[in-house]
This record gives structure tokens, C-alpha cells and sequence, in this order.
């Protein structure tokens, strides 16, 4: 074997096995803030926090739409991202954040979308409308399933992996496209007949809950992203060594 | 120091659902030279056509040409190299002629294309769209590349199927006179060759672990 | 040494429209469609003539989008069944040029079309015609930036020649070019500068220009391991 | 002698249904795809919730025609390039069993998800409750009718068979289903009867079932020709 | 009088361009014979076989299947027929036991196809999609009818081309087996058969004007 072997052996092996090793010690201590944040959170938001002066306590189901739209969006940058540094540096781990992150993302975004459709009723009379921001997390998740659908169209990890990073880059090219020219076509077609409440405008004691509970879902964001990506891991590097060796210590223990 | 040789290649392997397809290929190939690669159906000729034409990846070995490493020369490599594969890049929507037009070199005259066409034994179907050809005539559209090409190179992919007796003869007297001329030849086939004299390497299969 | 069929942007131009041309059923069916669907707007929905106008700008560039995703399609596929996918990726030269040139046959053949054709479906649909011109202008651009992205997703869906597929990967970015489109016509119909949203449209051109080539490129040689 | 592949109805569709269906993911796939196109909708044309509530039966049946025209015309493409065709041909039971068998498969496929698919398109464009039932029912006895008639415009229009104008003859066929189609949810928003509108693609259906598959028998048999 | 041939073809003529694409076609054909249809690229066997099959009308002759007229027994007599031709009729994204179920007989049995498979040496591609097969292993699944079906009468139209020595050898051993059993078959093939002694018929172009 050449030198450039070892090289990609190094790539490859190398930093899935130490990302494997880091996240075994961070895992606990982010579970723990996760849970805390998000329990915390929750109870203030729903028990403690006044109700909202029109919307009485429907108005408490934005302790999970906000969190939820908030981190899908900051998603999809982190999972293009992941993807553009596996296609230029080709790092494996990258593509396996990558590979990990669509569904995290999609299912936030799928959330999003319930909750503020729930949420419609009570306020709008209508589970839907065309609004701006409606219109543009709706593509979103359009363009989760698109990263998440392409990978079954090819049988090589590889190929399907670059083919992915591909998508997620010519999508983050057009992520702030498609904002801008949605929020454009809003206000030209249609009098802001809906406004949303705006963040600051809040009253802190409702405020507050919310700041805990979009922390809370950062962390629970980073938590799954690394679950899935462990679990990516191994069924990819099965081959390695130091997998094998894993295998047989946990057989071992039973 | 300049090598004789065109296709050097060292320790060639190809990994494929975590086995090597076949057993690491190392072999040399020289200006007047023409290489059978043999071995069963399934055994990766056409694959091994793909990794020499950087269609795919190789997991692992080297490939010289003319001395120099495959990626420092991709583009010498590549404009000295005619490949011709299982599916023979024939429109079936254009005409016999345009076919053999546009798969030539951008200066082919006219008369060259005529001339290849005669050769081939299809002069009376130049204006005549391809899909109407029968199997051989089809790929005899594909094997008029043959006379027109400058590649001195030649990669074939089982050349000779759907091709009569007499089809068969008249392609391996081309390839005679190509290598005659200096060029040199990779070429698949299930058939033995009558006329030409070649060299053959088999692709063993090896189901071994990578 | 010179190879035609490494040769660039041109040959393969030249190479498609022939195809397109021989092909005539091929050609033609985007803009039957085009022309039927349009005749069948007014019967499923109200004839009057100001609601009709009022639909026209969106109903005009929804087809367009429709007519180029669906014929975007095939544009690499037949090419990799019959080989020639293969001739093209080992030419020694640049891979952007053909790339280029196959889009552009692809836009001659349908979006120009479509562009030129628009006036008859305006007149249909009763759209007023100070609105012709902008439409025009928005369908010959925009077709051309729905022709490369939809490109990028042809090549990246290769190996599973899914029409769904497709359209879900292209679908949401086609949705800008959509907007910007349908309110270049109407802001004509409604007389405000139509200007301001054509060059944006434009500008989507040059990007996609720039940079669906390169996109293109990368997954085009990924198809062979698919 | 029993023959598979000369075996009528049932192995056609299962081959069928198979050849579109690979996994699970793809059966979701149609649906994804009226997702998409509906969602362009209020994109394109106004997004105010009265304005599309009128619009939606007529925008829905355009759907429908649509995603069956463009999907039908490989119907029979597929099979004639990779020999099946030829072997459906010389099978020695009846072709009109094959040919529904396909024709199946492809409503089954298409027009039948739309048909469950639409509620959540009336929700998007706003349509009342009241029309959901109509609607859904419409759609499941008019899209099997334009399968139908689609498959004898891609039977003509076999490639290189040259058969545009022919299919340009079938495409006419498309307005009867569309009228009544849309009229059935129109009807039933406005809150008259609509099981007259029904009924009428009831009739049709039948006669199509009759005469389709007939006509579909000769022109493949001409496609050989060619 | 019950004649014994299966085939018996008189003056068959088929006509394209005002012109008769070869002389016209007389011959028998009884139960355990097979015959080679010889012929250059172009000179109408893929046309004869889709003449005898019934998917072009000739132009002129007849055709009779034991001893009845083509036309008042289409039904004994199709189901009586196999036919593999260049097209192989096999679908990429069905899996290879999916195409070959598809393509044999409703009562075949899981074990028939299994051994059927097996006998082509596909019995690990089972489940592979067709369209990642080489092209050998392509033509193998086409094959791997010649296992399960029951009609007596095979035409095959040059069903060697893409395979291996290997593979030729044990399809021209099946088609022995299947003359032995009294069956018929007509075939064509530029190459010459080893194993099988056969009969053979060439089609001579015929440029004259009808
Ligand atoms: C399906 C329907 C809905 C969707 C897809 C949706 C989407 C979103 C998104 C993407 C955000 C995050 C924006 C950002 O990052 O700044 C957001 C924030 C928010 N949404 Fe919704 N929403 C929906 C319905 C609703 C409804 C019905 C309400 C209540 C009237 C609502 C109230 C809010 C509020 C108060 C915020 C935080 C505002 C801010 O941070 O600027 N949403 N929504
Ligand atoms: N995309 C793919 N994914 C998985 N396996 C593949 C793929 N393509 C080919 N194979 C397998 O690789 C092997 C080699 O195929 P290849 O086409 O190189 O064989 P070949 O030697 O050219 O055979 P033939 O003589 O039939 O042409 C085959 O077993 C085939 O099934
Ligand atoms: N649809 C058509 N229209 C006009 N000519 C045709 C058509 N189909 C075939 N031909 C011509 O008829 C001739 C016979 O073709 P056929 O396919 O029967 O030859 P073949 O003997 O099978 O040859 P091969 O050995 O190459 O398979 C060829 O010259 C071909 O060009
Ligand atoms: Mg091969
Ligand atoms: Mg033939």
C-alpha cells in the first residue's frame, strides 16, 4: 500500500473513531442539561407563565413551535455544511453528521408545522394559510426529504453521500433565496393581514421560559445528532478494528 | 528516464459490497501490443474498462501511462484513448453518417467518413436513422470509429458481439494494422481471435475480504 | 488531438437539437401539453374573462415550470442508457462546456418555445396586453435558470430515473424563479415597474450559470457508482 | 400451456405495481409529488383564502389531468424498448387482459392516491368540508377514465410510430372528464346535487373500459411496424 | 393425414422498400431438430423470427404448424412458443428471481426457479436488481427460461451473444436435452455451435424488386 492509502485509511478510520470515543464522555452531561433545560422549561412555560391576554392559554404551544422552527432552520446550515467539508476535505464524519442531521431536521421541521397548525385554529380559524414564513418552512421540509430521498437512489455510501452534499450545498444556496423571495412575494400579493407576535414585544415572564426552552431544544438537537451519528458510525466502520473490538467487549459483558 | 511502455499498471484492485471483484490486476502494456483480458461473465472486464477510463475510483494500485502517473496526465491520457463499450454511444434517432460524425474527431473530412462507412460495409445506410439497423449494422456504426479515430489507445469491451464472421474478420484486421502502426490494445471478448496475435490476461475471481 | 466527441459546448448543442428535432413527437408533446392545458384552464374554472386575467401570470408560469421539470427529465438519462453519457465523461476536456451545451438545447428547445408561445395563451386567458412583452422576457429567462437547476437534479436522480424524485429535489428551489416570474407579469397587468423583479430573475441566471455547471459535473460522475 | 407471461390481468399488474413500487418510499412518491405541484399554487397565483377556495376544483382536476397525461405516456415506451412489449404481444390469450392489467396498475398508482391525497390539497387551498366526499369520489372514477384514455394516446404515440396527431386527437377526449370532474366539486360547494355530474363519469368510465383496451390492441400491434 | 413436422414454412417472403429483404424461405422443421439460421449482419433474421412469432405480416408463403394454417391455430400455437430475442424482455429494477418469476410459466415453483437460477450460476444474484448485473449475467437471466418453460418450440434469436464459453456450452447442452425430449427449436448465431448438431439454413439477400 502507498502513502496515499494510509492517508484516506487515516481519514477514514481515524476521526469516526475519536469522535466515537469523545461523545461516549460527553453524552451523560449533555443528557443532563438537555433534561433539565427542557423540564424546566416546560413547567415555567406551561404552568407558571401568565396566560397571554387575547389568546388565553392556547398561545402556550409556542414553548414547542418556536424551539422547533428555530433549530430546523439553524439544521439545514449545519447539515450543508457537514456535507460541503466531506466534499472538499473528504472527511467521513462529515457526511455522517450529514447523513444524521436530515431526519433530525425533517422531524423539527415536521413539528414546526403541526404545532403552528394547531396553533392556527384557535387564532386564525384556519389550519393553514399562505403565509410567508408558513410558505418557506413548508419548503424546508421539502428540501429535508430531498436530501433524505436521494440517498436511496444510490446503492453506494459513497456516491450517495457526495450526491447529498451536492443537494444540501445547492439548497443552502438557495435557503436565504427562497426567504427573501417569499417574504418578497407576501407583501406584494397580500396586505400582512397576520402578524406574528413579535419576540420582543413579549412580556419577559413569557419570554424567558421560551429562551430556556430553544436552548433546551439546541441541546436535545445535539444530543440525537449525536446518537445518530454513533449509530452511523458503527454501521458503517464495521470493518475497523477498534469496532469489532467494541462488539466483542459489549458481547463479553453480557 | 522515458519508459517503453504505455499502460503500466501495478497492483490494480477493486473493492465492491466489501470484497475485491478480482484478484489485484499488475500488468504492462507496450506499443504494438494487444491485451485479451479474459474471464467469465460477472468477472469485472467491464469494470475494469470503467477504472481504466477513471470512470471509477480504484481502492487501491496505480496506473501509469507513458511513464507518468494516471492523474497527472488525465488530459494526454484521455485525448489518446478510444473507448468503445457494451452499449456503443449509437443514437438511434440519428442518421448512420451524423452518428459517425459526431462520435469522430472534430477535422474528419467527408470522404474519411464515407470511406469508414464503405469499410464497414454500410454505405447504402448512411442517410438511414440507426434504430432501423439490425444488432450487427448497429454495432458496426459503433466499430466505424475505428478507421476514423487518432487514439493510439484502444479500449474495447467485447468488440466482436453481435458481429457476422466476416464482420469479425474485417475488425480484427484493423486492430492488426492499428498495432502494426504502433498503437496498442485492451480489448474483452468471448471469442478467440483467428488473426491477431495477443497476449491474454485472465480475470480471476477473489471473493477474498478486504 | 482534437476529439469531437470531447469537444465541447457546440457539438453537443448541435448534437441534442438534431435529436430533438428528429424526435419530433418528443419535441412537441412539452408544448401540446402546454397549449391543451392551457385551452382546458377556462373549462375547469369560471370563463369570465377578469378572472381568468387575474389567474393568467401564475397560471402561464406554473406550466412552464411543469413543461421544463418534466422535460428536464430525460435530458442526461438517454444518454447514459445508450452509452454516450460514458464517451462524454472521458473527454480530456472540460466537462462544463458539453454540460453547458446540452442545457442550452434543452432551453431551445423548451423554454424559447414556450416563451415565444406565451402570447397565444395570454390571449387565450384574456391576460391584457401591455403584459405580453414582460411575459415574454420572464418565461425566456426564467425557463433558462428552471433548465439548469432542473439539470443539477437530473444528474444528481441518474442512477433512479424517478420523476418524483426529481421533482421533489427541484421543486422547492424552483419556487424563487416562480414568485419573481409570475410577479414580473404581474406587475405589468397592475402597471408597476416590471423591471425591478426581471432583474432579479436575471440575476438568479447568472448565479445558476455559475454554478449549477459545477454541481452538474460532480454528480454526473457519480452515476456510474450508483 | 399456461403461460406467465401470456397470463392476463393479474401478472401485469403485480409486474407493474412492482416495477413502480420498489420499496415502500416509493409509494409515497405520487403523493409527495400533488404536494409539491398544489403548493405551487398559491405561489403563483394569490394566496388569499377566498380567492383560491374558488379556484380549487377547477385547479384540482387540472392536477389530475395532468400528472395522468404525463405519466401515462411511458406506459407502454419501457416495455417496447426492453423487448417486454414483444413478449406481451405474442402471448397467445387475449391482450385486452394484459393491457387492463397495466392500466390498473398505473390508477392504482396515480389517480387513486390523488383521489386520498386531495382532502389535504382542499385544506391548503381552502376548499369546504362539504366538497371533500364529492371531490375524492370525482377524482377516483374520472382519473381511472383519463388513465384509460391516456393509455390509448401513448399506444399511438409509441416512439417513432409518429403518432402526435393522433394523440392530439385523443387529448380532446380529456375536456368531457374535466367539465364533469370539476363540476361535481363545484356542485357540491354551491351546495346543489352532485351525484348527476357523478354519475356522468360513471358512464363514461364504462364505455371507456369497453372501448379503450380495444383500440389500445391495434395500435400496439401497429407499433411493430413501425 | 397428420404430418410429423412441427414447422413447415413455403415461399415465406417479407417485402421492405419494394424490395424482398431475402430470398424466399422454404423449409420443415421436425421434432428434434434444431435449426441455425445463418445469415451477414442486415440479412433478416431478427425479421424471419418476428415473422414466425407473428409480429410482422409477411409478404408472401405460408406458414403451418403441425399440419394446421397459421391463422386457425394461433392460440396451440403461441402458447406453444418461446421466443427470446436480441431484447431480452428483462427489467433492470426487478430483481432476478422477480424477472425470471415473471417470465415463466404461473405454475412454476419456488425450487424451479431457485434451480433455474442456479443452473445459470446466479444463484447469489437472486435478489439483485437486473440492472446492476454485467451484461452476461443480463443475457443469463433471459436464459435461465429455457429452465422453466414448457413450450415445445424455441426461437432464438442469437441467444450466445454476451455469454462466456462456459455459459455457451451449457446453454447448448439444454438445448440438446430439449430436442432429445422431442422439442424443435430454431435459433440464430454468428458463431458456430460445439456440442449441438443442428441444420442450417442461410438467408441469402435478395435485391430483387418484387
Ligand atoms: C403551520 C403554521 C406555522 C409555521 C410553519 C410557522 C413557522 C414558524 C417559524 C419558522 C418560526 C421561526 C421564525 C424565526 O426563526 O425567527 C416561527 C416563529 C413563531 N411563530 Fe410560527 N408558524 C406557524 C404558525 C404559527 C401560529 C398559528 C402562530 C400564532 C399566532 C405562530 C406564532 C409564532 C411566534 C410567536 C413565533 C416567534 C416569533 C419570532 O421569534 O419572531 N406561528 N413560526
Ligand atoms: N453498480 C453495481 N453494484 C453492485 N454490483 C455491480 C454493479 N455493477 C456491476 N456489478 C457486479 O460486478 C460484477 C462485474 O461486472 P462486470 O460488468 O464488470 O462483468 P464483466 O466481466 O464485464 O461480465 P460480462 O462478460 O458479462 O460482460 C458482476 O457480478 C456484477 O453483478
Ligand atoms: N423498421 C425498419 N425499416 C426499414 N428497414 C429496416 C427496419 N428494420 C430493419 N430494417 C432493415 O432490414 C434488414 C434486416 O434487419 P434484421 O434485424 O432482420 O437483420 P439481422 O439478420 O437480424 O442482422 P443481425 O445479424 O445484425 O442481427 C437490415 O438491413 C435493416 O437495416
Ligand atoms: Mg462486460
Ligand atoms: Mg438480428
Amino acid at each position: 500500500m502507498n502513502l496515499n492509502l494510509q492517508w484516506t485509511w487515516f481519514h477514514r478510520l481515524g476521526s469516526p473513531r475519536w469522535f466515537y470515543q469523545k461523545t461516549q464522555r460527553w453524552l451523560p452531561w449533555l443528557c443532563l442539561i438537555m433534561l433539565s433545560l427542557l423540564v424546566v422549561g416546560l413547567v415555567w412555560g406551561l404552568a407558571f407563565a401568565p396566560p397571554d391576554a387575547k389568546q388565553g392559554n392556547s398561545f402556550r404551544i409556542i414553548y414547542l413551535h418556536v424551539p422547533a422552527s428555530v433549530v430546523a432552520l439553524a439544521g439545514y446550515y449545519l447539515m450543508a455544511i457537514s456535507g460541503a467539508v466531506g466534499l472538499i476535505w473528504r472527511i467521513k464524519l462529515s457526511y455522517m453528521l450529514m447523513r444524521s442531521a436530515a431526519p433530525i431536521g425533517a422531524a423539527l421541521t415536521f413539528i414546526a408545522l403541526v404545532t403552528g397548525a394547531i396553533w392556527g385554529k384557535p387564532t386564525w380559524g384556519a389550519y393553514w394559510v399562505w403565509d410567508a414564513r408558513i410558505t418557506s418552512m413548508l419548503i424546508l421540509l421539502f428540501l429535508y426529504l430531498g436530501v433524505m430521498a436521494l440517498r436511496h437512489a444510490y446503492s453506494s455510501n459513497e456516491a450517495a453521500d457526495k450526491a447529498s452534499a451536492i443537494l444540501g450545498l445547492v439548497g443552502m444556496v438557495n435557503v436565504p433565496i427562497i426567504y427573501k423571495s417569499v417574504d418578497w412575494w407576501q407583501t406584494l400579493h397580500q396586505p400582512a393581514t397576520i402578524k406574528f407576535t413579535g419576540a420582543p414585544s413579549m412580556h419577559p415572564d413569557m419570554f424567558m421560559p421560551l429562551v430556556v426552552m430553544i436552548v433546551g431544544f439546541y441541546t436535545f438537537y445535539a444530543v440525537t445528532l449525536i446518537l445518530f451519528t454513533r449509530i452511523e458510525i458503527l454501521r458503517r466502520e464495521y470493518r475497523a478494528s477498534w469496532v469489532k473490538q467494541l462488539v466483542e467487549n459489549n458481547s463479553a459483558e453480557k | 528516464m522515458a519508459s517503453t511502455n504505455i499502460l503500466k499498471i501495478e497492483k490494480l484492485a477493486f473493492e465492491r459490497n466489501d470484497a475485491l471483484l478480482f484478484e489485484p490486476v499488475s500488468l504492462e502494456l507496450n506499443p504494438g501490443e494487444a491485451l485479451h483480458i479474459e474471464g467469465e461473465n460477472g468477472a469485472g472486464k467491464t469494470t475494469f474498462f470503467q477504472i481504466l477510463i477513471n470512470l471509477l475510483e480504484p481502492s487501491g494500485g496505480s496506473i501509469h501511462f507513458r511513464g507518468q502517473k494516471f492523474g497527472d496526465c488525465r488530459y494526454e491520457y484521455l485525448s489518446d484513448v478510444l473507448f468503445i463499450g457494451h452499449q456503443s454511444a449509437v443514437k438511434g434517432d440519428l442518421s448512420v453518417e451524423e452518428n459517425l460524425r459526431w462520435m469522430s474527431p472534430a477535422d474528419t473530412s467527408s470522404e474519411e467518413i464515407t470511406s469508414a462507412l464503405r469499410s464497414v460495409g454500410l454505405e447504402h445506410h448512411a442517410n438511414m436513422p440507426c434504430f432501423r439497423l439490425s444488432a450487427g449494422q448497429q454495432r458496426r456504426v459503433a466499430l466505424a470509429r475505428l478507421m476514423t479515430t487518432s487514439a493510439s489507445l484502444w479500449y474495447l469491451d467485447e468488440p466482436f458481439a453481435a458481429l457476422d464472421k466476416q464482420g469479425v474478420e474485417f475488425i480484427e484486421d484493423r486492430m492488426q494494422s492499428h498495432l502494426d502502426q504502433g498503437g496498442a490494445i485492451v480489448f474483452s471478448s468471448h471469442q478467440d481471435l483467428v488473426k491477431t496475435t495477443t497476449r491474454s490476461y485472465r480475470l480471476n475471481p477473489c471473493r477474498e475480504l478486504v | 488531438m482534437y476529439n469531437y466527441l470531447s469537444g465541447g459546448f457546440l457539438a453537443y448543442l448541435n448534437r441534442d437539437l438534431l435529436l430533438g428535432i428528429r424526435n419530433k413527437s418528443d419535441l412537441i408533446k412539452p408544448l401540446i401539453f402546454f397549449l391543451l392545458v392551457s385551452a382546458l384552464v377556462p373549462l375547469a374554472i369560471a370563463p369570465e374573462a377578469d378572472r381568468l386575467a387575474q389567474l393568467a401570470p401564475g397560471i402561464i408560469w406554473i406550466f412552464a415550470v411543469l413543461a421544463t421539470l418534466l422535460s428536464v427529465e430525460r435530458l442526461f438519462s438517454d444518454d447514459l442508457q445508450d452509452g454516450s453519457l460514458e464517451q462524454m465523461l472521458i473527454s480530456p476536456n472540460l466537462l462544463i462546456l458539453p454540460i453547458l451545451g446540452k442545457i442550452t438545447a434543452h432551453w431551445l428547445m423548451i423554454g424559447l418555445p414556450l416563451a415565444l408561445l406565451s402570447p397565444v395563451i395570454g390571449v387565450w386567458l384574456s391576460l391584457p396586453s401591455v403584459a405580453f412583452v414582460p411575459m415574454m422576457l420572464s418565461l425566456a429567462i426564467g425557463t433558462a435558470v428552471l433548465s439548469l437547476i432542473g439539470a443539477v437534479g437530473a444528474a444528481l436522480t441518474l442512477p433512479r430515473q424517478g420523476g418524483v424524485l426529481l421533482a421533489l429535489l427541484v421543486m422547492p428551489l424552483y419556487m424563487p424563479v416562480l414568485i419573481f416570474g409570475s410577479a414580473t407579469i404581474q406587475s405589468a397587468v397592475d402597471g408597476l415597474t416590471w423591471t425591478a423583479p426581471l432583474a432579479i430573475l436575471a440575476a438568479f441566471l447568472a448565479i445558476a450559470i455559475a454554478l449549477c455547471p459545477l454541481a452538474i459535473n460532480v454528480s454526473l460522475r457519480l452515476a456510474k457508482n450508483g
